[in-house]
C-alpha cells in the first residue's frame, strides 16, 4: 500500500496525456520491489514521500520546499541547486532534495547506451526522477541528498566523461536547435557552435565571476526554434546574405497541388486548393515577391529572410549560401524591469571554427558587463539602463539602422564634447559680452 | 543502506580530480542516417500528425516520431525510452526543445511498427507513456517549470496543471487543425522559468497577497539590505520594531517593512529572503497571456498580454483554467486566417474584438501601469471598434 | 535709409514664399511715413530695432531675448508673455517686447471690420507686428511695452467686446478645425463646444491654478485637422456609432472615373486610372470592405472610423448620423518625460449643449490633477506617474479593452485588498504551522 | 510720443473693469453661405490646387481660395486682406489652422477675379503676398515658433528657416504631386511650441553644449531648488563656490553646478533660470525629424523619428538643412504609393531603406537612449535588410 493516501493527485493518472504522478509512482514501486537489487544511497521512500508532500500542496495550494542552502561541488559555483522541505518530519525521504543539472549534448541526441549509463548513476544515488529536460536545456537530476552530490559528481566526470551544467551568476548551459543535424534551413552549425563555446568556456560556466545568470543560445534559422530571442543573453541565429534559391518546377507543383504547402503541417483541415497568391505573395512581409511569367520572382534586396515562403514551400525554397548568423543581445524573463527579447547587435557574421570573431563579440561584451554591471544585473538591463551606444562602444561595432526598428523619436541626443566644434569651453564673461543679464 | 563511495575522497577533493570537461560531443550520439547527412537535408515533410520526413541532397531519408512526454519522468521510463530506441532506432533518440521524444528511422516501412509500438504502451493509470503527435499546425508538448514539485516561490503547480491543460487538448495535440502551431507555456512564478513571455498562450503563477514578514528571524536569516534592494517598487523598508517572541519575551529586532499597498506580488524579495514568503492558498492562482511569439516568420517576435487577469488554483485539474484556454483556443481555431498566429489574430480583429470572441471580460487589471512604457499600450488613436 | 544695415536678413526678401523680412519692413515705413498720423504709443523704430536685433542674432547664431518678467494686466495670470531684449542700448525700439495673447474666434473666421479693429488698436499701441495665428491658435500681438498693457486691454474689453487668452499654468485658449461650418465630415459643432467651455471656464483660463498649461483642440472627425491627439491635454475628436452611409451611384461614378477620388487632391500626377479595389478596399486598415454585385458594402462592424474610404470618395461615403466624440488625453511636447500623443479615455459621448456630460469629465481630471500633480506636471506625466487606472477612477470611468491598443505584456498586476479573498491579513505563526523555517 | 490712456485708472484698476468675456463669438463672422449651410454641407472637391469647392446639401457652394503666408505680419498686410475681402467676399475672410489666409466666395465666377487679384500681389522685395496653393496631396504651410524674433531659448531662427525651406519647395505648395499631404513644422527648441513632434517632416532647433552657469548672479536671479528640479537626468547639483566677482572681488556663492557628461541639452534648467544659458553658435542647429503624423487615417497617428541628427545654423538660408528636406521629399515622393504619408512608406520599406534612399547616414545619435522605452526602438526581430 502506498505511503501517503494521494486522493488529488490520483486523479492526475486519468486522462490520455502522459501522467507524470503515475511516472512516480512507477519509479516509487520500482524501487520497493528493487529487483536488479541496487543499493540505494538515498531513503528508498524519495518518491512516496515526494508524492505525500505534492498530495499536502494539491490541498492546501502553497510549496512546501525551502530555499536552498549552499551546496554544491568543490570548485564549482553552480550546477546544483539546494533544496529542503518544510516539513521533513513528515516527509523525511525529501528533507533533501537538491537537483544537478547535467549538461546536455547539443541538439539532445543520445545513445541508448549513454543513457542508461546516467540512468543506473541515478537510479543508485538519486531520486531516479529526472526532468528531461530543464528549461535552460540541462539533464535534471531531480533530488538527492547532500553527501551524494560529489560522489555523483566524481562518477560522471571519471565514468561518464560528462559535466554538470550552469546554475547561479555565470554561463548556463548554452543550448540549440538541432540545427544542420536534421534540418534544411539551419544556416550554421548550431550544435558545433553550441559545443564549441560550452567547452571554451568552462570556467565562466562553474565559477560564477559575472554580476548575474547569462544564457546562449543558438537557432539556426530565423524560425527559432530554441527560442533564443526569447530566452538568452546572446542569441545566435543563423541567416544569409545572398538570394533565395528557387525550383521553379517545384513551384509549380505546389501551385498544381502536387505538394502539400508548409510540409503538410495543416493537413488535418480543409484549407482549400492552396494558393500561392493569398498565401505567400500576399503575406509576404516585405511584398517583395510576385508571378511573372509563370514563375516566382523574388526582389532579394528587399526580402528580410522571414522564412515564411520558404516555411509555406520548402521544395521549391531554398535558403541561400552565403550563411552566417545574426547575434542579437539582452533577452531576460520580466525581473525586475520587465521582460526583453534579444535586440539586434551583429546583423551579419560567419559562424567558421574556430569562430575567433564571435569569440572577440562575446568578450567584449562580458568585459563591459562585468566591469559595468551591478550585482543581480541582467546584460538586457545594463544595456537599458546605459544605452545602447555604450554596447556599441564596448564591442567596437558602429551603428547601424539594421540596429533599430526606428529611429529615436525623442530628440534627447547626446553629443560628446568631441564632436561639438568650439568644444563645451566657454567663459560667462565673454557670453555676457554680448547677451546682457 | 551503506554508503558506497564512489572513490571521491572528502580529504582529498583534488585528488584525481576531473573538472571542466563539458558536456559529452554531440557528434558521439547522432544516428547513422544523420551524421552521413549533415548539414545536407533538402526538405522535410510531415507525412501524418507526429511524424516527419527529412530528405537529403543524398536521396537518403529520416523518419521522425515524435512523442508527448511529462519531461518529469523517472529512470524506469527512460530505460523503457531507450529499449524503444534499441528495437527500432539502433539505440539512437533525441529530445526536442520542448521536451518531446524522438524516435527516428532510415527508411518508410521502420514507421508503422515503431508507432504501434509506442502507441501501445500506457501507464497503469490509463495515460498514454508515448502519445504521438506535437507537429506543424497544432498544439505541442507545454514547456513548464518546477511548480510544487520542486520549487520554493512558486504560485501554482507546474506539472499538475500541464497535465490537465494537456488532457484538455490531447485532440489537437494529435492533429494539425490550427491555423497555425500553437505553443503554449507554464512558469509557476514570476521569475518565468519557462520563459513564458513570448508563448501564443502562456500559464502564469501568480501571487496576491504581500510577503509576511517573519520579524523574528529575519535579520538572521537574510541581507536586510539585499531584500530592500530587490523591491523593483520600493515597497520593502529596513524597520526596528519590539516584538513578542515565540516564548513570549519582549525584544527589538532589525526587520522590514512591506508597504502592501505598493506590493506588486512580484515575489523578488522573497527570493532573496525567506522571511518574506507570499504563498497562500486563496491569494495564489494563475494569470493566462495570450498573442507571443518567438518565430521571425511574417512578424517580429512578441510579448503575450494578459487576457485574464487571475484563476484560482483549483487543484488537481484547474478546471477554470482548461476551460479558458480551450475557450481561447477555439475562438482562435475558428477566427484566425492560415498561418496566422494568435497573437497575429488578435491584432488583426483588434483586442476589443478578441476579448469579445473569447467571451473573456476587460478589466483594469489588464491595462499596463507598470512604468515608462505603459503608455505605449494604451490606446493613442481614434480606431476602435463597438 | 534704413536705421540698421541687414544685409543677411535682406537674403530673405527673393524667392516666391512671403518674406516675412519684407513685411516688417513694409510695417517700418509705413510708421515713418505713418499716413494716419498715428500716436505711436511704443518707438517709432520698433520695427527697426526688431531688424537689426534679428540680424545680430542672424550674424552670432543666438538670440537676444531675455527671460520675461512677470508682466500682465490686473488679476489675470496670463495672455501676456514678458520679453526684454538682451541689448537694449543698441535695440531701444524693443528693450521691452512683450507679445499679447487675443482669443482667437473659433474656427478662425473674421470680418474685415473687426480685423481693422484690432489692426488700428494694435498699430497704435504696439509694433504693428503680429502672428496671424500662434500655435496654440491665439491671434499675437507681437511687442508692446509695459505700460500698454492695461491700456490694450482696456480697449479691447470695452471697445472690441473682446478678451485675452492663455498662458502660464492655466487653461490655455481652446482652438477647433473649422468643423460643421465648412466641412461635410464633422462630426459634431467643434466651434460651439470650443466657445461653449472657453466661456464656462474663464476663471480657469486667465486665473492660474493649475499644476501647469493645459490644452483643449476639438477636430471634428479624425482627420485630426486642428491636431488635437498631438497637442492637447484634452482632445475631443468627432466620431460616429451606426453605419457609414453608401450612395451606391456614386461609387460607380467615382469606378467609371466621372468623379476624381480623394476630392482631387492627387490631380497634378497621373496616377492612372482609379482602382477601388487597389485605393480603397485593399487600403481599409480593417478589411471590412467588399465589392458585391457590384455594389460596395462595408461591414460596420469591424470599420475602426478611420475615415480612409470616405477621403476617398466624398461624394459616395459620408459619415453615419449617430454622432458625438471621442476624448483622448494627455498630449504634449517632449519636455520633461518624452512626448505624448493623447491616450483614449472615453470612447463615444454625445455631444449636445449644454455639454454637463463632457463638462463632468473635464471636472473631474482636473479635480484629480489639482490634487495630484506637482508644480509643472501635464496631466500625461501625471496619468504616466499614478497609471490609467486612477485616472479612470477619478474620472469614474469603467476599464475598457477600447482603452489599449492591447494588454498589459508584463503581468505585474496589481490587486487591491478587497479583490483578494481573505484580505492580507495573515499571521506569521499560522502559516509556519504549516511552513518551517 | 505723448502718452494717451484708453480710459484705464491705473489708481483704480477696478474701475470700469471688463473681464472673462472670451473671445468673440463665431457665429458673428460667418458668412452668411456658411452660415445657412452650417453643418449641412455634402461634398468638397479641389478643383484646382490650392481652390475648395464645398457643395451643401441646399445645393449651394462655396469656394475656398487658399493662400500661403508668413504668419508674422504687419497690420498693413492684415489691412490689405481686409480689403481683398471686402473687394471679393464680402469682408468675410479665415484663417486656416495651419496659417493659411483663406477667401471664401459664394459661387464659381468670383473666383477668377479673386485669384488674378491675389496672384497679383508682391512684397516690393519680390515675394508673393498670397501665393495660392496649400491644398491636397502637396506641401502647405509651415507651423512654426517664434525663434530669434521673440524668444530667450531658441536653438535656431524660425521665420528664417521657414522662409528658406518654402522658398526650396515652393513648386510643391503650388501643385499635388505628392503621395499625400506632407506636413512640414518647425520648433525653434525642444520645448516644441511647433508640436513638431507628430509632423512628415520636422525641423527643431537644438543646443549641444551644456549651459554655462553664471555664479555670480545666479542666486539672486534663480530658485535653485528649480533649477536643479528641472533637470530630467539630474545633472543640476546645488554647489557653493568661491569666485572671483566682476570687481576682482573673492566671495562664496551659492550657485549650481552642472555635470556635463549627462547634459543632453533640453534647456529645461535655463527655462526656469536664466543664469543658465545654452545658446551658442557653433553648438546650435537644427534637428531632422520624419514620419510623423496626426490624422488617424489607415494608420494611427505617431511620432516623427530622429533621420539626421544635426545640421548647423547657416543663416540666412539654411542651404544644407534645405537640400536635405529636398532630397527626403523626393524620395518620398518617387518611393512611396498614393495615399501613403511619410512615416507608413519608411515604415513599410524599413528605415535602413529609407536612410539608403534619402542617401542619409545613420549614426548612434539616432539610437534612442531615452528611459525604459528606448528599449522599444531597437531592433527585437531578425528580420531586416542588408
Ligand atoms: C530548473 C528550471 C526550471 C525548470 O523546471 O526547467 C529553473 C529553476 C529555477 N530558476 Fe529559472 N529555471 C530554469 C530556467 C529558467 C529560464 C529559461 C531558460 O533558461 O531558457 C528562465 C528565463 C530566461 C532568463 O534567464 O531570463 C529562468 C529565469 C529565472 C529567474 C529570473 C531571471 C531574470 O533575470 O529575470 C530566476 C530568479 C533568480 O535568478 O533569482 C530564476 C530562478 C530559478 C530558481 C533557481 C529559483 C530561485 O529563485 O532560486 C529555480 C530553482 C527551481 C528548483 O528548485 O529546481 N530563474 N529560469 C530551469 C533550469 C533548468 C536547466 O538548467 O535546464
Ligand atoms: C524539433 C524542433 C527543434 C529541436 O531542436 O528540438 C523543431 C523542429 C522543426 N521546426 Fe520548429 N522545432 C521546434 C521548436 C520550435 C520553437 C520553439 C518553441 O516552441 O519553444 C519554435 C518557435 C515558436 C514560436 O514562434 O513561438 C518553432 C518555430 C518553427 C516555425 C515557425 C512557425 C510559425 O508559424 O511562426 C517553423 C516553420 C513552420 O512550422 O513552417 C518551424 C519548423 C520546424 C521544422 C519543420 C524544421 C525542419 O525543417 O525540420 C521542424 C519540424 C516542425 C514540426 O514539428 O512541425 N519551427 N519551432 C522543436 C520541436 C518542439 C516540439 O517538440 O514541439
Ligand atoms: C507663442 C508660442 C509659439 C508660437 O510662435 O506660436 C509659444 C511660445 C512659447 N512657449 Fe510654447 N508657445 C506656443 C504654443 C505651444 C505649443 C503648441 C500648442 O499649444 O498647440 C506647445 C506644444 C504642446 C504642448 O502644450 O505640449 C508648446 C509647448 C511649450 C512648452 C513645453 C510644455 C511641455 O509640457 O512640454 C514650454 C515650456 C514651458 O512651459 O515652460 C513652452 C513655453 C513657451 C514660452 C512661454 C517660453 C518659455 O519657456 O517661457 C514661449 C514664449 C515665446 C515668446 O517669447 O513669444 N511652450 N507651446 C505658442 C503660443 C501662441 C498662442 O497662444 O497661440
Ligand atoms: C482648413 C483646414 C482646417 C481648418 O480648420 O483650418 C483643413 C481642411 C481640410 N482638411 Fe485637413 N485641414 C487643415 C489641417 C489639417 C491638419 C492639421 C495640420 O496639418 O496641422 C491635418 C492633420 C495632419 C497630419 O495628419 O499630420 C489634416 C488632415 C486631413 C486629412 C488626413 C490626410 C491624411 O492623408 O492623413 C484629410 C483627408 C484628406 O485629405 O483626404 C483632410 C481633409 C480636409 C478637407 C478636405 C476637409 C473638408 O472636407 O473640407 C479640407 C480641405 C483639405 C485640403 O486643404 O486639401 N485633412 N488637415 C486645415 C488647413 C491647413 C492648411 O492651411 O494647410
Ligand atoms: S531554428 Fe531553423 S534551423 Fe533550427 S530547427 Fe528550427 S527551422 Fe531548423
Ligand atoms: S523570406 Fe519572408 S520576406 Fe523574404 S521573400 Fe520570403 S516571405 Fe518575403
Ligand atoms: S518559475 Fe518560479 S516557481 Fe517556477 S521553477 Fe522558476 S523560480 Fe521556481
Ligand atoms: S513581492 Fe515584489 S513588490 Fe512586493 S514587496 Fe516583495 S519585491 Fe516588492
Ligand atoms: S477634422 Fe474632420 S471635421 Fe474637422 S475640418 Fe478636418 S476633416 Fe473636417
Ligand atoms: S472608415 Fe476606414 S476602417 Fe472604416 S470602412 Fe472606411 S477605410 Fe475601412
Ligand atoms: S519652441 Fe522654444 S524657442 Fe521656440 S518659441 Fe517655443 S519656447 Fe521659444
Ligand atoms: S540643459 Fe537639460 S539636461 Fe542639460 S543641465 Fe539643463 S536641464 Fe539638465
Amino acid at each position: 500500500m502506498a505511503k501517503h493516501q494521494t486522493p488529488l493527485l490520483d486523479q492526475l493518472e486519468s486522462g490520455p496525456w502522459p501522467s507524470f504522478v503515475s511516472d512516480i509512482k512507477r519509479e516509487s514501486d520500482a524501487r520497493h520491489t528493487n529487483e536488479k537489487g541496487v543499493e540505494y544511497q538515498i531513503p528508498e521512500d524519495v518518491c512516496d514521500d515526494l508524492l505525500g508532500v505534492l498530495e499536502l500542496s494539491f490541498k492546501d495550494g502553497t510549496t512546501h520546499w525551502k530555499h536552498g542552502g549552499i551546496v554544491g561541488v568543490f570548485g564549482y559555483g553552480g550546477g546544483v541547486i539546494g533544496r529542503y522541505c518544510d516539513q521533513p518530519e513528515m516527509f523525511p525521504g525529501v528533507a533533501h532534495f537538491h537537483t544537478m543539472r547535467v549538461n546536455q549534448p547539443a541538439g539532445k541526441y543520445y545513445t541508448s547506451e549513454y543513457l542508461r549509463q546516467l540512468c543506473d548513476l541515478w537510479d543508485f544515488r538519486g531520486s531516479g526522477l529526472t526532468n528531461m529536460h530543464g528549461s535552460t536545456g540541462d539533464i535534471v537530476f531531480l533530488g538527492t541528498r547532500t553527501e551524494q552530490l560529489e560522489e555523483i559528481f566524481y562518477e560522471l566526470t571519471h565514468n561518464l566523461d560528462q559535466d554538470l551544467g550552469g546554475s547561479g551568476s555565470n554561463l548556463r548551459t548554452p543550448a540549440c536547435c538541432l540545427g544542420e543535424s536534421r534540418c534544411e534551413w539551419s544556416c550554421y552549425n548550431t550544435q558545433e557552435l553550441s559545443y564549441h563555446l560550452t567547452q571554451e568556456y568552462q570556467d565562466e560556466l562553474h565559477r560564477p565571476a559575472f554580476p548575474y545568470k547569462f544564457k546562449f543560445k543558438f537557432d539556426g534559422c530565423p524560425n527559432g526554434c530554441v527560442a533564443s530571442i526569447a530566452r538568452a543573453d546572446m542569441s545566435f541565429i543563423g541567416t544569409w546574405a545572398d538570394d533565395i534559391k528557387i525550383d521553379q518546377e517545384a513551384v509549380q507543383a505546389y501551385i498544381g497541388g502536387e505538394i502539400a504547402p508548409n510540409g503538410g503541417a495543416h493537413a488535418d483541415r480543409d484549407w482549400g486548393k492552396f494558393d500561392i497568391q493569398k498565401e505567400v505573395i500576399d503575406l509576404c512581409p516585405t511584398e517583395c515577391m510576385w508571378m511573372e511569367d509563370g514563375k516566382l520572382k523574388i526582389n532579394d534586396r528587399e526580402c528580410t529572410r522571414c522564412m515564411h515562403c520558404i516555411n509555406v514551400m520548402p521544395r521549391a525554397l531554398r535558403i541561400g549560401d552565403d550563411r552566417g548568423l545574426s547575434i542579437l543581445v539582452g533577452a531576460k524573463a520580466p525581473i525586475l524591469d520587465g521582460a526583453q527579447l534579444s535586440s539586434m547587435l551583429v546583423p551579419f557574421i560567419k559562424a567558421e571554427e574556430p569562430y575567433d570573431e564571435i569569440k572577440e563579440v562575446i568578450e567584449n561584451i562580458w568585459d563591459w558587463w562585468m566591469e559595468e554591471g551591478k550585482n543581480r544585473e541582467r546584460l538586457g538591463e545594463l544595456i537599458k539602463r546605459q544605452g545602447f551606444q555604450k554596447l556599441l562602444q564596448s564591442t567596437g561595432i558602429k551603428a547601424l539602422a539594421q540596429h533599430v526598428q526606428e529611429p529615436r523619436h525623442n530628440p534627447y541626443i547626446y553629443w560628446h564634447e568631441e564632436e561639438v566644434p568650439g568644444g563645451w569651453d566657454r567663459d560667462i564673461n565673454e557670453f555676457r559680452k554680448h547677451h546682457q543679464r | 543502506m551503506a554508503f558506497i563511495s564512489s572513490g571521491y575522497n572528502p580529504d582529498k577533493p583534488m585528488e584525481n580530480r576531473i573538472t571542466d570537461i563539458g558536456p559529452r560531443k554531440y557528434t558521439d550520439f547522432l544516428p547513422p542516417v544523420i551524421k552521413n547527412n549533415f548539414g545536407k537535408w533538402a526538405w522535410h515533410e510531415i507525412i501524418e500528425p507526429g511524424v516527419l520526413m527529412h530528405k537529403a541532397d543524398s536521396g537518403d531519408e529520416v523518419y521522425t516520431v515524435r512523442c508527448g512526454a511529462a519531461r518529469l519522468m523517472g529512470v524506469h521510463t527512460i530505460r523503457e525510452i531507450c529499449d524503444i530506441a534499441d528495437k527500432h532506432c539502433d539505440g539512437y533518440l533525441r529530445f526536442t526543445t520542448r521536451n518531446n521524444v524522438e524516435f527516428m528511422v532510415d527508411s518508410k516501412d521502420k514507421v508503422e511498427p515503431l508507432k504501434q509500438d509506442l502507441a501501445s504502451r500506457k501507464f497503469d493509470g490509463g495515460s498514454y507513456k508515448f502519445p504521438i503527435g506535437g507537429t506543424g499546425a497544432g498544439i505541442t508538448n507545454i514547456v513548464h517549470t518546477q511548480g510544487w514539485v520542486h520549487c520554493h516561490t512558486p504560485a501554482t503547480d507546474a506539472s499538475g496543471p500541464v497535465k490537465a491543460v494537456m488532457d484538455e487538448l490531447f485532440e489537437e495535440f494529435q492533429q494539425m487543425q490550427l491555423p497555425a502551431q500553437v505553443r503554449i507555456s507554464l512558469a509557476c512564478c514570476l521569475n518565468m522559468c519557462g520563459a513564458v513571455h513570448c508563448s501564443d498562450i502562456a500559464i502564469l503563477g501568480y501571487h496576491r497577497k504581500p510577503p509576511l514578514v517573519d520579524d523574528e528571524y529575519l535579520d538572521n536569516l537574510c541581507e536586510i539590505p539585499l531584500a530592500v534592494a530587490a523591491c523593483p517598487v520600493g515597497a520593502v523598508k529596513p524597520k526596528k520594531k519590539e516584538i513578542v517572541g515565540e516564548k513570549g519575551d519582549t525584544k527589538t529586532v532589525k526587520t522590514v517593512e512591506v508597504n502592501d499597498d505598493r506590493c506588486m506580488f512580484c515575489g523578488n524579495c522573497y527570493t532573496m529572503c525567506p522571511s518574506l514568503p507570499l504563498a497562500d492558498q486563496e491569494g495564489d492562482g494563475v494569470v493566462i497571456m495570450v498573442g507571443g511569439k518567438v518565430s521571425n516568420r511574417i512578424s517580429a517576435p512578441k510579448f503575450s498580454k494578459v487576457a485574464v487577469a487571475f484563476i484560482p488554483n483549483e487543484p488537481p485539474r484547474w478546471p477554470k483554467l482548461c476551460e479558458a484556454i480551450h475557450t481561447i483556443l477555439n475562438a482562435y481555431k475558428e477566427g484566425a486566417r492560415k498561418y496566422e498566429r494568435v497573437g497575429d489574430w488578435a491584432e488583426r480583429i483588434g483586442w476589443e474584438r478578441f476579448f469579445e470572441v473569447c467571451g473573456l471580460d476587460f478589466s483594469h487589471h489588464l491595462i499596463d501601469d507598470f512604468r515608462d512604457p505603459a503608455y505605449y499600450t494604451w490606446r493613442q488613436t481614434t480606431n476602435f471598434k463597438f
